[in-house]
């Protein structure tokens, strides 16, 4: 981590960067928020450790419209969305100078806690250099154990790879996480009966207390005004519990960032109250790459979305039926 | 808050008899906005009109909704009866309750209950309607015709007498069509060629008309009055300006084994040809598929005999794009494949005809010089069966369900002709009904049956047999003598059933003009606009609309001219002001609409916006209002609901929904 | 049985639409056997519109049927008139109680060299 | 038709496009052919003006089956609009069968303006295939548990 600061002062020093945009080390070991240095002392406090999972690409819609570059360290999930707002328009390459941190693996703090692993003071074996084997936890109930691939994120299990898709320079290695099949668990799910399959969806979303963490976390879900804020649609703000928009929100959420979801996995990670909701928009990636033809968003800044395109033999909406 | 009109029409009985129109207009005045509900035996007639503009003055009505028929029917009249009152056209709506709910309930209760939730879909919307202004769009003075048969000679003809250019777009080297194969033409037995070549001289030679022939139509785009055409000028690999149409190549030829498409593949043809003699434009093609030259590379005799120097074996394909005004379409037809009707043993014997085929064999042009003589043994016939309603009239899918109307004629036609040149030939029709409408039409056929002694049987032909000796064995029926026929015949003429030209559905695609499952093009209504296309600037004349015979053929050519001058004579059209819009505040600028515009009429531009006190420079969107044609496509993509549609935004559609389901 | 009744029995068995027809004739210039009939193929279907089922019953052309299904191959309205006269037959050996064929008694009935075809076209058409 | 629960009256919305299904509507209309009360028309200029929140909307106030009808692919009117509105409906449909709610409840069918016959008996198998699935809990309320 050492290296990355190092590399960040000389880029100030010389006035490449007016700024940095990286994570600086939160109140709690596992918690890093991420913060802007504008200069050699405030990145002191700059960390990039294990528990960095924050996707940096959507704060550069708004560092773009600031005087001068922009120093970004983006990990290689994080490098999909930057292309995704290159494509919309969001954000301008030339206002960003990117850094493709090495990455291997981020970690959950609900994992751990879930292993009754409580009262934590500091953790080690999460920075960046060390081997991502295991965890050793210092609690005040004495030290703990554990395995990092058990407290990766999901999306980890099912990462894209390593390979940053755009950057000016890359700093650090990486190590393959993937170990599980992308689809698994939308394929679970569909195999359930349809009672089953509702029940399943009512209990996670009962849990949504409508905090809009989800949206304000992804990278796809950038409008100026949020449809659910604005009049356009008579959808009415979300203090209104039995309104349509209520309901729905998930839904027309995932529907208006499908063929756009670079399946970051940021909705899940930031989820207070921990729900799956990459489910949705897995779903609808899943559906695109069947019927539309394998498609990552992200990969490239040219190509039309799934949804703003066609082919004169697209599956009709009955498949659906049929598919079971 | 808006005042409100509602008004229900009975339409005669048309409504009343199934929905309680006097309770529709009492549950009216309960809906939010409503000030005036009343009922009226005809809305649409000028009392009804003249109700509507009196209520709008009396309680200065900001909208109204009128309870009658389709909204395709009649929301032009109420819209200019409402303009005529002062009151902004747009600002007002339509409830279908005849089409979608009187015709089609029976229990009065139920469509009463369905038309007040309709009436109250339709409050709801125009609660949310905006006075909106049609904008206006220039029009091209110019015209196009795709097809140059008859029908696409005399459009152009009569849109150039106008004073407006036309070009006509060709598939085939020349113009003439479907009718320059023809032998004798009914009802007056005028020779064909006779009376059109006249006509495609005329058409050559006007200034104001140019033909692209060996040509297709290849791209369309944009809209009524505007309309930009991609022209494919396939290579004919003969220069046009120096040939002289001497038809010295066509003669020292070597590759005489194409089959002759103009003579229907009776004989062959040369590689360098011209379809017939009068050909227009007289300058012969290249078929690359059969010269020599072009298959191996040897011959190249004709570069040699041309004295004009005429041959170039290197021309490319050329695109030439144009812009037109109106677009005519002028396809025709062909005659239905028979292979599926072995009944008829079409593909075993070549003495098994279509009709089409015995209009070449009598032609003097034709492939037998005018005799009329077997086409496998080149003897003269002394019996010919004509078999009618051959692939007409079918609901198996072997043939058309439709009847092709001009059989009856040119079989009468035909058997009038032999029996004349011919007297010691005996001629028989198979007949279910003959079917020889319209003025001279009957009594032409009765002088076939009176004074040519033509034998006409009831009763279709069961099948036909070709025997050893090479007669044919026609096994047939008379229902009316109620006997079995067994007729032996020399040759066999089935009049067959007719199509549209197969390619018809490919233009129908670029125009987006709607088509039936028959092929042929869909008209704007069946009675009031038979020459037009739903959609606007695109005009239908010909059997590409459905049957017809060269007479009315030549009428609807006429009427479709007069439709597309009526176009071209305008110097600004209005257009339609249900088109997209976007909110500046919102946009994102992220481009995904303008992906998903049919008509590229959304483009981008940095612009100073003042949001809520933060100035700052955004791309934004704007929507070109000339172009946009009010789809909705760019306000479904547009996630944030930036872009709305005028006349139909989110709000509205919700609330007629939120209407519909309360 | 009315002849109404007799007429919607014989369209429920041939699953015929009897008024499709155009009276084109093509089922009468197709059947081999035409001139052996008093009533021809194609006055069959305006027997049954007319309900006319007796005189169509007792013809001898009931019985010189040779099923060759040529009228129903050819006829452009797809309206079947062989159908039509196998259904008037299947009225007539329905009246005389042989109609239902039940399982038990094929063993006696069954000889080695019985066609397999028969077997079910007789099922297809006399089982309950 | 089987109408078992007396009671059960369906509340059923229609989205016709202006250029062909609503043409397709008013040729069954001219031609007295029936289907039951329980549908609604809503006209729109093109099946790609439907969005998906209008589905949801009808849904979450109480519609038990929505139908999507526009012009054959092909034949639009704006050369692509159905084409559009074929993906955004085949993703939608998946994504409600996702959530368990019956996929009978929704359906796209391309209708012409020449299509009067199509369009009643496709809203009379619509109608009798909602009658079957009975009316439409799961959609009424997702987030709040019973």
């Amino acid at each position: 981590m050492q290296e990355i600061i190092n590399r960040a002062k000389e880029l100030l020093a010389d006035g490449t960067v007016a700024r940095v945009l990286g994570w600086k080390a939160g109140d709690l070991p596992y918690n890093p928020e991420p913060a802007y240095f504008e200069n050699a002392e405030a990145l002191s406090d700059f960390v990039y450790n294990g528990f960095c999972g924050a996707n940096l690409s959507k704060y550069m819609i708004e560092a773009s419209k600031l005087e001068g570059k922009t120093l970004v360290f983006l990990k290689p999930c994080d490098t999909y969305s930057f292309n995704q707002l290159i494509k919309e328009h969001r954000v301008d390459r030339e206002k960003a100078y990117i850094i493709g941190v090495g990455c291997k693996g981020k970690l959950d703090i609900e994992k751990i806690k879930k292993a009754g692993i409580k009262g934590i003071e500091s953790i080690e074996g999460a920075e960046i250099s060390d081997a991502a084997e295991t965890l050793k936890i210092q609690t005040i109930y004495g030290e703990k154990e554990m395995a990092y691939a058990d407290a990766m994120l999901e999306r980890c299990h099912v990462c894209k790879g390593k390979e940053h898709q755009v950057y000016d320079e890359l700093i650090g290695e990486s190590k393959e996480t993937k170990d599980a099949e992308l689809f698994a668990e939308v394929e679970r799910i569909e195999a359930m009966s349809p009672e089953e399959k509702f029940a399943f969806f009512q209990n996670e979303l009962s849990k949504c207390i409508r905090c809009n963490a989800c949206r304000n976390a992804c990278p796809a879900c950038n409008c100026r005004k949020c449809v659910f804020d604005s009049t356009k649609f008579d959808s009415a703000q979300k203090a209104n519990v039995d309104t349509f928009e209520e309901k729905m929100f998930h839904i027309i959420r995932a529907f208006h960032v499908a063929g756009r979801c670079t399946d970051c996995g940021e909705c899940s990670r930031v989820c207070p109250q921990g729900i799956p909701l990459h489910l949705f928009n897995r779903k609808f990636i899943k559906d695109i790459d069947e019927l539309y033809g394998e498609y990552q968003a992200g990969e490239d800044t040219e190509s039309k979305a799934p949804l703003t395109n066609f082919t004169f033999d697209d599956a009709e909406p009955s498949i659906v039926g049929k598919r079971g | 808050m808006q005042r409100l009109g509602v008004f229900v029409c009975h339409c005669g009985s048309n409504i009343a008899a199934t929905v309680d129109v006097a309770k529709v207009a009492e549950m009216a005045l309960m809906e939010p906005g409503v000030v005036h509900a009343e009922d009226y035996q005809y809305m649409c007639s000028e009392a009804g009109q003249a109700k509507i503009a009196e209520a709008i003055k009396e309680k200065n009505l900001t909208g109204i909704v009128v309870c009658s028929c389709s909204p395709r029917m009649h929301e032009a009249t109420f819209r200019k009866a409402a303009e005529r009152a002062g009151l902004n056209p747009y600002m007002v709506e339509i409830a279908n309750i005849r089409e979608h709910c009187s015709w089609i309930h029976k229990d009065m209760e139920e469509a009463t209950k369905k038309a007040v939730i309709l009436m109250r879909a339709a409050v709801a919307k125009v609660n949310l309607n905006t006075p909106l202004q049609p904008g206006e769009s220039r029009v091209t003075k110019r015209a196009l015709v795709i097809g140059g048969g008859i029908a696409g000679i005399q459009t152009a003809l009569d849109i150039a007498d106008a004073g407006y250019e036309v070009d006509i777009v060709e598939k085939t080297p020349s113009i003439g069509g479907r009718m320059s194969q023809l032998d004798k033409t009914f009802p007056t037995l005028d020779c064909s060629a006779c009376i059109l070549t006249p006509k495609m001289v005329e058409a050559s030679a006007h200034e104001k008309i140019n033909i692209y022939t060996y040509s297709e139509v290849e791209k369309v785009s944009g809209f009524v009055g505007d309309f930009t055409v991609d022209i494919r000028k396939k290579a004919r690999h003969v220069d046009m300006d120096k040939c002289t149409g001497c038809g010295v190549c066509q003669e020292k030829c070597p590759s005489k084994k194409a089959p002759s498409e103009f003579n229907r593949g009776l004989n062959k043809r040369s590689a360098i040809y011209t379809p017939f003699a009068q050909a227009i434009p007289n300058v012969p093609v290249i078929d690359c598929d059969n010269c020599i030259k072009f298959k191996t590379g040897k011959c190249g005799i004709c570069a040699k005999v041309c004295q004009a120097g005429a041959i170039d074996y290197e021309q490319q394909d050329e695109i030439v794009t144009q812009k037109y005004g109106a677009i005519v379409v002028a396809t025709g037809f062909d005659t239905i494949n028979l292979e599926k009707y072995d009944e008829y043993a079409y593909s075993q014997s070549p003495d098994v005809i279509t009709s089409l085929e015995l209009e070449r064999v009598m032609n003097a042009a034709g492939p037998t010089h005018g005799h009329l003589e077997r086409l496998s043994d080149g003897k003269a016939p002394k019996e010919i069966v004509f078999i009618q309603c051959v692939g007409s009239r079918c609901s198996d899918d072997r043939g058309k369900p439709y009847c092709s109307k001009i059989c009856c004629m040119y079989t009468a036609k035909h058997a009038m002709l032999i029996r004349d040149k011919y007297p010691d030939v005996n001629v028989t029709v198979f007949y279910i009904d003959v079917r020889t409408p319209g003025k001279n039409f009957d009594e032409f056929y009765r002088r076939a049956v009176e004074q040519y002694g033509v034998n006409y049987i009831k009763g279709q032909v069961g099948k036909v047999i070709l025997q050893p000796n090479g007669k044919l064995l026609v096994q047939g029926a008379d229902l009316l003598d109620n006997r079995q026929i067994l007729k032996e015949a020399d040759m066999v003429v089935l009049a067959t059933a007719i199509e549209p030209n197969p390619d018809v559905r490919k233009i129908a695609t670029m125009l987006t003009a709607s088509i039936d499952t028959n092929n042929f093009l869909t008209e704007a209504h069946a009675k009031l606009r038979p020459v037009e296309s739903p959609t606007a600037g695109i005009f239908l004349s010909g059997v590409c609309q459905g049957p017809k015979d060269i007479p009315e053929t030549v009428a609807q050519a006429g009427a479709a001219a007069v439709k597309a001058i009526g176009l071209l004579a305008k110097d600004k059209l209005l257009t339609n002001p249900c088109t997209a819009k976007s909110d500046e505040l919102l946009c994102n600028g992220c481009s995904t609409c303008a992906n998903v515009c049919p008509y590229g009429a959304i483009t981008y531009e940095d612009k100073e916006v003042n949001d809520h006190g933060i100035r700052e420079v955004r791309r934004l969107a704007v929507v070109n209002n000339a172009l946009c044609q009010g789809c909705g496509a760019c306000t479904v993509a547009c996630p944030s609901g930036a872009m709305d549609l005028q006349g139909f935004s989110n709000r509205q559609i919700i609330a007629e929904v939120d209407a519909i389901c309360r | 049985m009315s002849s109404n009744k007799q007429a919607e029995q014989i369209k429920e068995i041939s699953g015929v639409n009897p008024l499709k027809c155009m009276k084109c004739g093509k089922c009468s210039a197709s059947c081999p056997s035409y001139n052996e009939m008093d009533i021809k193929p194609h006055q069959f279907v305006s027997y049954v519109v007319n309900e006319d089922i007796e005189s169509l019953v007792n013809s001898k052309s009931l019985w010189k049927c040779l099923s060759c299904f040529a009228c129903v191959e050819r006829c452009p309205r797809d309206v079947k008139p062989g159908k039509l006269i196998d259904a008037a037959r299947q009225m007539v050996v329905r009246q005389r109680e042989q109609d239902y064929l039940s399982p038990n008694e094929i063993p006696e009935l069954l000889d080695p060299d019985l066609p397999q075809q028969l077997l079910v076209s007789a099922f297809r058409r006399y089982r309950r | 038709m089987s109408i078992e629960n007396k009671e059960f009256k369906p509340k059923i919305v229609a989205f016709c496009c202006n250029w062909c299904s609503y043409a397709g509507a008013d040729l069954a209309g001219s031609s007295r052919l029936t289907y039951p009360a329980d549908v609604k028309i809503i006209r729109v200029p093109c099946s790609c003006r439907v969005n998906p929140m209008f589905i949801l909307r009808a849904f979450e106030k109480g519609a038990d089956g929505v139908i999507m009808c526009g012009c054959h692919p092909g034949d639009c009117h704006y050369s692509t609009g159905n084409y559009y509105a074929r993906r955004r409906m085949t993703l939608l449909f998946s994504m409600l069968d996702y959530i368990g709610v019956e996929n009978g409840r929704t359906r796209v069918e391309w209708v012409s303006a020449a299509e009067g016959v199509k369009f009643s008996d496709t809203m009379n198998s619509f109608v009798e295939k909602i009658y079957s699935l009975g009316e439409n809990v799961r959609l009424g309320d997702l987030r709040c548990k019973r």
